[in-house]
């Protein structure tokens, strides 16, 4: 049956209704209702209620010394890791590219030859750019790798002066990872 | 001390200096008034407020008005012109002509600075009535929608508010027997074995609440700062200042904040005579609180809407004002015959 | 000293007086008036008349100008026109101005002053000496202000009531 | 011509009268040439004030009182007078279309 055919009745209600004046204020109790000193009773309850929070030490964090922890799966800037031997890990096979939801990986493999071998693989990656302005963290790209090469560590202060500083190159992503995220990945193993 | 004031060079030194002083005293008072209230809100809010400005956040409000005072200053299009300019200046005309005749308690001898007329606290209203032109004009001239509503409101709530605010004070003024400042709180009282000033809120309680609340009223602070809602009126009539514009009416703000706390103390408080505390230590102190509680109400009370705050203006303050003024005068008969 | 500040709040007024008429905005000719009412405020300062002061800029500046100020703002700002239906009204004012001014003048030149009652001129012009007039010698007159408020107030309500036919 | 002395110094009475008959003199101006009624209405404000001046001048020259609570009383009136005045102009303003007040007459001869 389409929908025009319907009654304007039996259409669904709007899920919040348009509030009236004084409509949806809870009813005050019986008894206490409009008396003078229950008014300056619920007003000096105010005051006593911001008073002591005054009194009570601040529950904020003075961000750029303080800063709260980071939970251990937290997604923040990518890293490519290395084997112990120095060899990346990464073998070029463009699967994170593919598997990511916004195009922002770039990778151009190049083939490994004996005197110069970069991973283990057959191929390497000659290019592996991420574009930070375009990515979401929603690390796909940790997911889909075979290789475990790219991780997303905690930096999450990623803000920069221009564009271009934010096309993560390789050797950026190659940096060593943080401590404790090197040693939760060699808990894991 | 006091024969410098009777000598006529003399006298016009001490005004001079005076005038000057209490000039930058009460700039350096208003700094630090906005300092104190945004930590205070803070500290209401559980956060610790301005802190990164020197120690304790102290030089916030200097960082912050060289910030303001570089701004570049314009006068946006279709105003009229003249008028833009010329209403934040009214504004803080209005609010340090106050002070002229404020009596500070500086020290045992010297209780006032500028003038010591016998009019005193007319002065103090007359010159106050004068913030409605600042704000009227400006909302006017800005040639804004937000801000024409937001001056209209404010003149509004400032006539209203005025009525209550002197008609609290005339039981003051009749126990009294002065309108000068100085003898408000000189007002000695001879109680059985008690020889000496008294805090004259032990006389007058309810013309102290209901000054309390006009004069929050009347400076346009939270619960009742309908003319800038900024939720309502994106500002009001401030909406288009800016820079150094905007800094006079923001000082205006806290000048007459402390204006109103000043006059609270003195008039319901015994102003600078605290037991032992010395004058002007005294009289700081108990405007420092009440500038306190002003911040305690707008961390707290959530703002009135229009027609509650004409309801309460005009159908329970100025009433109860006039009901007060009645049984004080009948008291005062039955008690002096 | 007086007579300096005489002379300025004296100029002042004489300024925002031909601002009033000058003006082609009215809230600007509003506001000539309230720097005459100021100055003439510190005239009676002058004079010994401190509650007249206070009242003056109390009410006058501060609650009627306002008024006036109130009413610009809500009608608008309306330039007057310099259409000519009456062009000679301005010949026959600037007649009438001159005339006026020297009837007065010569008034001025043939004034008498009496000789002052006795009075104490530190007890003159205080509340408490306003006070003890308004309500004694002169409550009746008193009383009759005050009902002249209250009518006004009524007949005010009245006509900017809003009328439920034409809305 | 008489002086008074005021705050130490000597000032002569009549020019507080030449100030009130100036001010006095362009209120009448004001009425006789503007075309706003609210100019009209403000202009009588500026004779009353005239007025007033020359009531609390001649009452510190005879040091009575008299003078300073007629002009308190002539206040009121001008305050009842504005606010009438204003109601009046507004219901005006808010019925009809009037640029002026020769819009407003209603004689046609």
């Amino acid at each position: 049956m389409p929908d025009k055919d319907k009654p304007p009745e039996a259409r669904p209600e709007h899920p919040t209704p348009l509030r009236g004046r004084d409509e949806g204020v809870p009813a005050k109790p019986e008894g206490q209702g409009t008396s003078i000193a229950a008014d300056i009773g619920a007003l000096t309850k105010g005051l006593r209620t911001t008073l002591g929070e005054f009194f009570s030490p601040p529950v904020t964090l003075e961000y750029p010394e303080e800063k709260t922890p980071r939970s251990e799966r937290y997604r923040g800037r990518h890293y490519l890791r290395r084997y112990d031997n120095g060899l990346e890990r990464c073998i070029g096979c463009e699967l994170c590219a593919a598997a990511c939801p916004v195009g922002c990986i770039l990778v151009i493999a190049a083939e490994n030859t004996e005197e110069n071998r970069i991973s283990p693989g057959e191929r390497y990656a000659k290019t592996y750019e991420i574009n930070m302005l375009r990515c979401i963290f929603c690390g796909y790209c940790e997911e889909a790798c075979p290789v475990q090469a790219i991780v997303l560590g905690p930096e999450y202060e990623l803000s920069d002066t221009s564009r271009e500083k934010f096309i993560y190159t390789k050797e950026k992503l190659l940096e060593p990872l943080p401590p404790d995220v090197q040693a939760r990945l060699d808990a894991k193993k | 001390m006091s024969d410098i004031y009777s000598n006529p060079i003399g006298h016009w030194v001490v005004i001079a200096v005076a005038m000057t002083l209490l000039l930058f005293v009460v700039l350096t008072a208003t700094a630090y008034t906005v300092w104190f209230e945004r930590v205070a809100l803070g500290r209401i809010q559980r956060r610790p407020g301005p802190n990164r400005v020197g120690p304790f956040g102290l030089m916030q409000l200097a960082a912050d008005g060289v910030k303001l005072a570089f701004k570049e200053s314009f006068v946006p299009e279709k105003t009229d012109k003249v008028l833009y300019v010329a209403a934040p200046a009214i504004a803080v005309a209005a609010a340090f002509l106050a002070w002229a005749v404020i009596p500070i308690g500086l020290w045992y001898n010297v209780q006032y600075w500028i003038a010591d007329v016998n009019v005193g606290i007319l002065v103090v209203f007359a010159v106050s009535a004068l913030n409605v032109y600042a704000i009227v004009i400006g909302g006017y001239a800005s040639n804004n929608k937000y801000s024409l509503l937001g001056g209209l409101r404010s003149a509004a709530q400032l006539i209203s508010y005025e009525m209550s605010l002197g008609l609290a004070l005339v039981p003051t003024f009749m126990i009294v027997g002065s309108l000068r400042l100085r003898d408000i709180v000189e007002y000695t009282v001879h109680w059985g074995p008690y020889v000496g000033p008294i805090p004259l809120i032990i006389l007058t309680p309810v013309g102290f609440i209901i000054y309390l609340i006009s004069a929050v009223a009347e400076t346009n602070r939270a619960p009742f700062d309908l003319p800038e809602a900024e939720q309502e009126l994106i500002g009001g009539f401030l909406t288009e200042y800016s820079g150094l514009k905007f800094v006079m009416y923001y000082l205006a703000e806290y000048v007459n904040m402390i204006t109103v706390s000043a006059l609270a103390a003195l008039l319901f408080f015994g102003g600078w005579f605290l037991w032992v505390v010395p004058p002007v230590f005294a009289f700081l102190l108990k405007v420092v609180l009440f500038l306190f509680l002003y911040i305690w109400l707008r961390g707290t009370f959530p703002r009135l809407r229009y027609d509650m705050l004409m309801r309460l203006g005009w159908k329970v303050l100025l009433p109860l004002a006039m009901l007060n003024v009645i049984v004080t005068a009948i008291i005062l008969v039955a008690v002096e015959g | 000293m007086a007579i300096a500040v005489f002379f300025v709040a004296a100029a002042l007024a004489v300024l925002g007086g031909i601002g009033v008429v000058a003006f082609h905005q009215p809230i600007r000719s509003v506001l000539s008036l309230v720097v005459v009412m100021l100055s003439l405020s510190v005239i009676f300062l002058l004079l010994n008349a401190q509650f007249v002061f206070a009242v003056q800029i109390i009410v006058y500046a501060g609650a009627v100008m306002v008024l006036f100020l109130f009413v610009i703002a809500l009608l608008g700002p309306a330039r007057e026109l310099g259409r000519g239906r009456l062009r000679f009204q301005g010949w026959l004012s600037a007649l009438f101005v001159l005339v006026l001014l020297g009837l007065m003048w010569g008034l001025l030149q043939g004034v008498q002053y009496r000789q002052p009652d006795k009075g104490d001129l530190s007890f003159f012009g205080t509340v408490q000496s306003i006070g003890v007039g308004l309500f004694t010698t002169y409550l009746y007159p008193f009383e009759l202000t005050s009902i002249l408020l209250l009518v006004a107030a009524i007949g005010a309500i009245y006509l900017s009531r809003k009328r439920i036919d034409d809305v | 011509m008489s002086t008074l002395n005021i705050g130490g110094s000597q000032l002569d009475a009549s020019w507080f009268l030449l100030l009130s008959a100036i001010l006095f003199v362009l209120g009448a101006v004001g009425v006789l040439v503007r075309r706003n009624p609210l100019v009209i209405l403000i202009s009588i404000e500026l004779m009353l004030n005239a007025a007033n001046l020359v009531l609390v001048a001649f009452s510190r020259q005879l040091v009575n009182i008299e003078g300073q609570l007629f002009a308190l009383m002539s206040m009121t009136v001008a305050a009842a007078e504005a606010v009438v005045g204003l109601a009046i102009l507004v219901d005006i303003f808010r019925t009809r279309d009037a640029e002026d007040i020769d819009d407003l007459s209603e004689m046609h001869g």
